[in-house]
């Protein structure tokens, strides 16, 4: 339901006057009925009604693959629910399904990149040009410290043992394909999981 | 998911979960569907209202089992035993479907004379190499040579370069005895090996009374057939076994012989646990495969060269014969005008693996120190992954770990928060990780694409931008390579070539320069080179070069410019097929159902009018239906393969052979090749188990992969130490790792704790009642949970012995609304031989009544 | 379209907006996912079919994400997988669990009745009573019977005088007491007046929570009880349809109707629950002839004094 | 088994005006386990604490006294206990509105309590009867300051001219209490029907009474009032005595209150209440034999009125909660009468069955009184015939003991 701002005294007196129920009863009105509305039940909208944007989602949770309907107004997720195209789920949604609002707009989501320098006990804010730039030296570093061309016995192999990526079962085609691409094609990385066997 | 790959053909689900409703037996097993799953679970219901039966076989009464007709009680790790029993009862009491299984399965084919069985060598396939530690499948082939069938899902190291086997091979049809009277004929081979598994037995292995095992068999055969289908769902109750692969087998034989393969309403639906860990197979961020299930070259195999690679896989007959086609493609994609016969296609920038580099060796890696950078995307591997301290140890011994995450989570936090460093064992200061946390978009703040448990690839929007600092991953990946491109750009060293040939040219857009997900998924479709006109589907990939395609099997996603079909959004109306095949795009050509030629029988013509779905037209001489045909659009039914004339690829699949990517066109009952563990599953027990195998001397299965390290000790069979079975497993309240439900309010509340569900008779001996503290304890680590007494979990009769069961949800940590001991502490680290998935499902452990002191909480 | 095939088709409706991102809502979405127009002026309920519910709990977390509500927060209860225990102010859909296997584990029924058994699962919701207890009881009109024949509690008219919490006889209704108002299920008022269907409702994967018509859920759900008996689930029945358990006692009917499968008070809902404002009338009469009597004997009292002063009473 | 063989006479009552239902549960189910959902109760409990029990007292005594000055005024009493009569019923009527207000949960919208009037809540007509009465005791007061002033024949003219609906209204104000308490489904309020407001209703004139006795102006002049004020205390008293023995022989035999019956409440409603506050009081009236003037024997029974009726609500409105928090005592309020197989009603007399199955289509009370009730009116008489004795014979002994002096 949306809250109405307070209104200044005179309207919260005028407010009164309308929610006034004694002339409705008295005309006729049911008091447990039409008597009783209140203005507040009068204006009532669904908040849906107020989104300037409606995307069609996928539940980002199991494989099922429910699609789901996320409103939002502006650059706020106004809420998240299944969609009723879907011959999937035609609307419905599990428990984690309709969990996906509380998901996206979560208080306690990071927004600011972390980092933990060796050692320390604390984590630090850090800007995210400065850590992707840092990210980066370390792979360079890393790669060109341990990049094995051949084996000792010629087979040419031209990998890397020292760099990993772990990670891939929730993500999307397209940012598994470019880690692949990345990691296999470009760096030498053998070590390249995901959760698929988890 | 080799096992489905190597008797079908394609290594994922063959039905669509919607056809589950057509279905007149749906059998659950190895999968807790209703609470996994719950959105799939309406097709069971809806099933149940048009009158099919709903049968659960788990070891836990669970809400699945609330809803069936038929629950069947088996002890954890005893799923072979009951399947086997399954295949002996259809096999000795002629229940399965003639017409189908003689023709479209290889029933009949003949295999080498020298091959025996594990019946004979108590537990052992003929072949076994004690010193290499696996089998020469040699006298697994098909009598006369035939080559070894193809199969697309990974090739597996098979000792013999491929390329002799090739030149061996006989040039007709496989030998087949359609009367099945030879001895070495598949279906006789069938009889013996499963000729141990009377209902006696599975009652005695797998403690499930004998007339529900007899119900549940006279309810599948019953539901077979021309008029009637039964399909099975699946989820990782059977993949995390060390027997996983066999057991996905076992029930791939089942489905062949009753003929429920390719059919409406008949099936296996495998329902994977990610969003898009389909996805995540087909574009795999695996270390054994290249995009569209391409073998990764390996340095130990005949991959040192690219035409050596090409000659390696290209499969002589069936659909793989393309291969080259697609290897080409994929590499002009990559490295686009530098992929060329003067650098060998790029080929060799592509790094040769060395044997295994999954999950499992990867923690063992990180923590002996070889790997030194990781970079963690999505996952939590110290709540899922296995044997958590090993995980929370390899952790600590990188030199630096980026986390991308949408919280922060046990894996980011483990070094100032694991119960070690509470406790005071260790601290911070000792642990020498750097580690950058980086936020994570989630859909809704990105577009993209996900693959759903039955190949359907959904497009979701991106409707707001992600707040502050939050990235997509695909920015994130992109961003690193374009600044390690910047970095090499110079470097006068050959190595680099590869970072500095790579094809990155996507457009960005938006505020935060994000890289267009609708480029990259054209790149997957594939386009024309150099002009970049889209594909349309596979068959017009081309091995010269002139076609990039960065996933063959995707191709068709995006046909033309403008047209995305993963975003189409149209289901079929009341009065449509039901195969909603305007609905996103199902790889591969779109197609809803696979194998859907054998919905026909060998003529062409529909089994039954009630189980109509793709046959062959007559006037049009063309094959039709509700879906797309799995089969040449214009081959004939009565085509037979001219043997003289050597026919290559398609011309050598018949008319009658619905399985065109297996080199026979026949599911494969027996796998000549692509299993290491066995032709024909056979049942072994878990490495850790309370019980001995009663049915060969060998306890568990033989390749098995076991890593004997001090950090990773296993437990010896029927440990008197060890004494109870445990099993993990998900609640439908939480997902997997657990962050990103038990940060939410409203689903933490659901399930605010760890628990362990106890049977209350072992409840009643060590005097534990619900909600009293308990210790589980494993030679890994001990967890403290509250006890759950509940009448859903039972003792178990093995063979004479009382066997209790305990069961543990794996989803918690110490982040979170809700919080719990990380189940996986206790679980060890061992993997199946073809996929080395991990043992989760069925080991031992102890239980005591009480808490752990506060300075042993680990 | 008022028969609901379970689950229904996708309707043809759907093929009329296929577009990946809309502009704006989907004009009357309840014609899509539960095959019906929602218009003021009819009464609308929900029908639980407890035989199909699979304990998933969808419908508490879709309610708790659409009504803004907080989490509880209890921990684990002994309550088998229910750890929100009841209803209340900040929970209006809660999930019941009751574990019913025999106890020695010899007999452990492996042969079951079709849908559900022996894990019962409901989900419990406000009955939006034809005659309801808190809808007389309440006496600042905040509890009012809405077009659409819910009861609801308005917000912006309630002060907190808790006079409905014990007047509710399935014990719905509860004081917030951090916002000092009543709070229960509110059909998703909101929702029914742009034409979307009941969160819950909508969110159900089994379509245990069927919305619509309260006289077509009734005509639907006797003749699912009919086809259940036909299975053999002889112990399945409605509760709060006119003339059964739960509408008794001037309640008449619950447009929140249930089809359970063991006693009412296995659930803790009451067998013949009664309205209390039935008696007010003969009540209050009573209490007012014994003022009345009091009153009388007063005046006679006083008469007399005034007449006949005791004579010869000296202090 | 007695309990169980009796049927509660609130059944009767209940079962009178509504049918059981059409179609009782399946015969497959089992009969009434004994317990509900784990240790839940199926209903919520009433939030109702000390301050409402203060409010409900002091409503009475505003009600009862402005009733009693009210017929004092009409009969030409004395004047002083008019006066008395008037502004105490004023204090009370604004002292308990005072307290309503705070006991709301969001005080500051106490104003809707008057937006609209329903009569089927009894908490809207209580309202709707409290403010009014207020308003009006109110101006009868100010009549009475005026007639004190000086314009003695105008203010009593508006003085009396105002109390009558003062008093109209303060009759249903007393009453309505029981009725707001009875019309709720807290198992020991609800299976009290219909005798709460009644037991209410003379609380209120009795506890009015012993007020107004309590005022210092008795001495000398008004000895009449008094006198007659004393009887009508005793009388009054009397009647709620008996009436709150009827509910407690109810209650312990039936199986709903065991709130009330079987807990820490029940010593205090039977010896706090029944016993000290009310035999004690009418002890002390005879005792003081209905003299003219005050004395302390009166201030004395006055007091131990009052006390025992703070005790009594304040047992009636914890208890009440108690009892909301009893699954047990619930669901044999709401256990369904007679069909169904649940073992409790199956040995009820074939006839009784009968004849309830006849009235489940009709809607009318029986003319019969019910079996249940007239075990309940037994307990009455008893407890009656045990308090006019006790009375008699002390009257008697007063009497000796004053010839004697």
């Amino acid at each position: 339901m949306t809250i109405t701002q307070r209104p200044r005294w005179r309207d919260k007196l005028s407010g009164i006057a309308q929610d006034w129920a004694i002339p409705r009863q008295l005309a006729g009105q049911d008091p447990s009925g039409a008597a009783a509305e209140s203005q507040g039940s009068r204006r009532l909208r669904p908040r849906l009604e107020e989104a300037d944007k409606i995307g069609t989602s996928i539940c980002p949770y199991c494989a099922v693959g429910c699609a789901q309907l996320i409103y939002a107004k502006g650059n706020d997720v106004i809420h998240v629910e299944g969609d009723p195209r879907s011959p999937i789920n035609q609307g419905t949604l599990c428990p984690k399904g309709a969990g996906t609002f509380g998901w996206l707009n979560n208080p306690k989501r990071l927004t600011t990149v972390k980092y933990r320098a060796p050692h320390s006990d604390r984590w630090e804010d850090k800007p995210l040009n400065w850590a992707m730039e840092r990210i980066a030296l370390r792979v360079k570093q890393t790669r060109d410290e341990t990049f094995v061309s051949r084996l000792p016995d010629g087979t040419l192999v031209n990998h890397t043992m020292a760099l990993a990526s772990l990670g891939g079962a929730t993500l999307d085609n397209e940012e598994n394909y470019l880690i692949k691409k990345l990691c296999a094609g470009a760096l030498g990385m053998v070590w390249v999981e995901n959760q698929a066997r988890v | 998911m080799p096992s489905l790959g190597a008797t079908f053909g394609r290594g994922a689900a063959t039905m669509p979960q919607w056809e589950l409703a057509n279905s007149d037996c749906v059998i659950i097993m190895g999968s807790n569907m209703a609470e996994n799953h719950p959105v799939a679970f309406r097709f069971v219901l809806e099933a149940k209202e048009r009158g099919a039966t709903i049968i659960h076989v788990d070891p836990r009464f669970t809400r699945t089992s609330a809803l069936a007709d038929i629950y069947a009680p088996i002890r954890c790790g005893s799923d072979i035993a009951f399947l086997g029993g399954l295949i002996r009862h259809i096999l000795a009491n002629d229940l399965w479907f003639k017409e189908y299984a003689l023709h479209y399965t290889n029933l009949a084919t003949i295999i080498n004379d020298r091959y025996q069985d594990v019946a004979e060598l108590d537990g052992f396939f003929s072949g076994w190499d004690p010193e290499s530690h696996s089998y020469d499948l040699e006298t697994w082939q098909y009598r006369g040579e035939a080559s070894p069938q193809k199969l697309e899902e990974n090739h597996v190291t098979t000792g013999e370069p491929y390329s002799q086997k090739l030149r061996r091979i006989s040039s007709g049809a496989p030998p087949v005895d359609l009367t099945l009277k030879h001895p070495s004929c598949v279906y006789n081979i069938l009889r013996r090996h499963y000729a141990a598994y009377t209902p006696e037995m599975v009652e005695r292995v797998t403690g499930c009374p004998k007339d529900t095992f007899l119900a549940v068999a006279e309810a599948l055969t019953r539901n077979s057939g021309r008029e009637r289908t039964g399909a099975w769902c699946y989820a990782v109750g059977w993949t995390h076994h060390s027997t996983g692969v066999q057991i996905i087998r076992a029930a791939g034989i089942i489905q062949a012989l009753l003929g429920n393969i390719g059919r409406p309403g008949g099936g296996i639906l495998a329902l994977r646990g990610h969003c898009s860990i389909q996805g995540s197979t087909d574009v795999p961020t695996l270390y054994n495969m290249l995009p569209g299930y391409l073998p990764h070259p390996h340095a130990l195999k005949s991959d040192a060269t690219f035409k050596e690679y090409l000659e390696g896989q290209t499969n002589k007959r069936g659909y793989w014969n393309n291969f080259p086609k697609f290897a080409k493609s994929l590499l002009r994609a990559w490295y686009g005008e530098h992929a060329n016969d003067g650098t060998e296609w790029g080929y060799p920038w592509i790094p040769k693996i060395m044997g295994d580099h999954s999950q499992l060796p990867m923690t063992m890696a990180m923590a002996d120190g070889t790997i030194r950078g990781l970079l963690l995307i999505g996952q939590n591997p110290v709540v899922g992954g296995h044997n958590s301290r090993l995980v929370r140890k390899g952790l600590g011994n990188l030199e630096w770990l980026v986390v991308r995450e949408t919280f922060e989570s046990e894996s980011a936090s483990f070094w100032y928060k694991c119960p070690k460093v509470i406790s005071g064992e260790l601290s911070p200061s000792q642990i020498k990780t750097e580690i950058f946390l980086l936020p994570a978009a989630l859909p809704g703040e990105k577009d993209g694409t996900f693959t759903n448990t039955h190949r359907l690839v959904q497009w979701h929007d991106k409707v707001v931008e992600p707040p502050a600092d939050c990235r997509s991953d695909l920015w994130f990946i992109y961003h690193l390579g374009k600044r390690l491109k910047a970095l090499y750009a110079g470097t006068p060293d050959r190595r680099d070539d590869p970072i500095r040939h790579l094809t990155w040219d996507y457009p960005e857009m938006g505020p935060y320069n994000d890289p267009s997900a609708q480029a990259v998924l054209k790149e997957i479709n594939g386009y024309t080179w150099p002009d970049r006109r889209q594909l349309v589907s596979p068959e017009e990939l081309k091995d010269d070069g002139s076609t990039a395609c960065g996933v063959w099997i995707y191709s068709g996603v995006f046909p033309k410019d403008g047209h995305n079909q993963a975003r189409s959004h149209v289901p079929d109306g009341p009065d449509g097929p039901g195969t909603h095949l305007g609905w996103g795009f199902a790889w591969p050509d779109n197609r809803r159902m696979l194998y859907n030629r054998a919905a026909a029988d060998p003529a062409g013509k529909p089994w039954s009018e009630r189980k109509r779905y793709v046959w062959w037209q007559d006037r049009e001489q063309r094959w039709t239906g509700h879906d797309v045909p799995d089969f040449p659009p214009d081959k004939a039914p009565g085509y037979k393969p001219d043997w003289s004339k050597d026919p290559q690829g398609m011309a050598a699949i018949d008319g009658d052979s619905p399985f065109t990517m297996i080199s026979d066109g026949k599911s494969s009952l027996f796998v000549t090749s692509g299993m290491k563990d066995g032709p024909v599953p056979a049942h072994y027990e878990p490495v850790e188990s309370p019980v001995h195998n009663l049915f060969y001397h060998q306890q568990n299965n033989p390749l098995a992969k076991k890593w004997l390290r001090p950090d990773n000790p296993y437990h010896a069979p029927a440990d008197p130490a060890y004494p109870y079975a445990i099993t993990t497993y998900r609640l439908t309240e939480h997902h997997s790792g657990g962050m990103p439900t038990r940060m939410v309010p409203s689903l933490a509340e659901l399930q605010p704790e760890g628990f362990v569900e106890i049977p209350p008779e072992l409840a009643r001996e060590k005097d534990i009642a619900t909600l009293d503290w308990v210790v589980v304890s494993t030679a890994r680590g001990s967890v403290e949970a509250k006890a759950m007494v509940t009448h859903r979990l039972r003792p178990f009769t093995i063979d004479g012995r009382t066997i209790y069961q305990v069961g543990m949800p794996f989803h918690f940590g110490w982040h979170g609304y809700a919080t719990g001991a990380i189940a996986n502490t206790l679980t060890a680290i061992i993997g199946d031989p073809n996929t080395t998935i991990h043992e989760g499902k069925a080991f031992t452990c102890n239980l005591r009544k009480g808490r752990l002191p506060v300075r042993a909480q680990k | 379209m008022t028969s609901a095939v379970y689950p229904p088709a996708v309707p043809m409706r759907a093929r009329d907006h296929t577009e990946s991102t809309l502009s704006r809502v989907i004009p009357d979405e309840s014609e899509l996912t539960a095959g019906i127009t929602i218009r003021p002026g009819r009464t609308y309920g929900f029908f639980t079919d407890t035989s199909l519910c699979i304990g998933c709990k969808a419908c508490e977390v879709a309610c708790k994400e659409w009504n803004a509500l907080p989490a509880q927060q209890i921990g684990l209860t002994a309550n088998s997988y229910d750890h929100t225990r009841e209803l209340s102010a900040i929970t209006w859909r809660h999930v019941t669990f009751i574990e019913q296997i025999e106890d020695n584990p010899g007999c452990r029924a492996n042969r079951l009745k079709p849908f559900q058994s022996h894990w019962l699962m409901m989900s419990d919701v406000c009955k939006h009573c034809k005659q309801a207890g808190c809808l007389d009881a309440c006496p600042t009109g905040a509890l009012f019977r809405t077009e659409f024949g819910t009861v609801v509690v308005q917000q912006d008219i309630c002060n907190g005088c808790a006079y409905c919490v014990p007047a509710c006889p399935f014990g719905v209704v509860e004081i917030n007491f951090s916002d000092g108002k009543a709070h229960k299920c509110t059909l998703c008022y909101d929702r029914l007046k742009g034409g979307f269907e009941p969160a819950c409702a909508k969110s159900c994967p089994t379509n245990s929570i069927q919305f619509g018509e309260v006289d077509v859920l009734l005509t639907r759900a006797a003749r699912r009880v009919e086809k259940l008996h036909a299975l053999g689930v002889d112990n399945a029945y409605l509760y709060g349809a006119p003339g059964t358990a739960g509408a008794t006692g001037g309640i008449q009917q619950l447009y929140c109707f249930f089809l359970l499968l063991d006693r009412p008070e296995v659930y803790n809902l009451p067998v013949a629950p009664q309205l209390p404002s039935g008696r007010v009338a003969k009540s209050l009469g009573t209490g007012l002839a014994a003022v009345a009597g009091l009153g009388a004997l007063a005046a006679v009292l006083m008469t007399q004094q005034s007449k006949a002063p005791r004579p010869g009473r000296k202090r | 088994m007695q309990r169980a063989k009796m049927t509660t006479y609130r059944n009767e009552a209940r079962r009178e005006i509504y049918p059981a239902p059409a179609a009782p549960l399946p015969a497959a189910l089992p009969g009434y386990a004994g317990h509900g959902y784990y240790d839940l109760t199926p209903i919520k409990h009433s939030h109702y604490k000390w301050n409402t029990a203060l409010a409900f007292l002091s409503t009475q005594i505003a009600g009862g006294s402005q009733i009693i000055a009210t017929v004092a005024d009409l009969r030409g009493q004395n004047r002083r206990m008019v006066r008395a009569g008037r502004y105490l019923a004023v204090a009370g009527g604004m002292n308990s509105a005072a307290i309503l207000i705070a006991a709301l949960h969001t005080p500051r919208r106490w104003y809707n309590m008057l937006r609209i009037f329903k009569k089927s809540s009894p908490m809207s007509i209580g309202i709707w009867s409290i403010s009014p009465f207020t308003f009006f005791s109110g101006l009868a007061a100010a009549g009475q300051v005026a007639a004190d002033i000086g314009y003695t024949r105008s203010g009593n003219w508006a003085g009396r001219a105002f109390s009558l609906p003062a008093a109209l209204l303060g009759s249903v104000a007393i009453a309505y209490m029981g009725t707001e308490l009875e019309e709720t489904n807290m198992p020991a309020w609800a299976s009290a029907y219909p005798l709460m407001a009644p037991l209410y209703a003379c609380a209120g004139v009795s506890n009015a009474a012993a007020a107004l006795l309590l005022f210092p102006m008795h001495n000398g002049t008004c000895g009449a009032t008094t006198a007659s004020i004393k009887k009508l205390a005793f009388v009054s008293g009397a009647a709620e005595l008996a009436l709150g023995a009827v509910l407690d022989g109810h209650w312990r035999r039936s199986a709903e209150a065991s709130a009330i019956a079987q807990s820490r409440y029940e010593p205090w409603y039977r010896i706090g209440f029944l016993g000290i506050g009310m035999l004690g009081s009418l002890a002390l009236r005879l005792w003081d034999r209905f003299d003219t003037n005050r004395s302390r024997v009166s201030n004395a029974a006055s007091v131990l009125k009052l006390a025992g009726a703070m005790v009594q609500q304040t047992v009636l409105v914890y208890a009440g909660q108690e009892s909301g928090r009893r699954a047990r005592d619930y669901f044999a309020y709401t256990r369904e009468p007679k069909i169904g197989n649940n073992a409790e009603h199956a040995d009820q007399p074939a006839d009784h069955a009968k004849k309830s199955a006849g009235s489940a289509g009709k809607d009318r009370a029986t003319r019969t009184l019910p079996k249940a009730r007239r075990s309940s009116s037994r307990s009455a008489v008893a407890w009656g015939l045990f308090a006019c004795g006790a009375l008699l014979i002390s009257a008697a002994v007063l009497r000796k003991k004053e010839s004697s002096r």
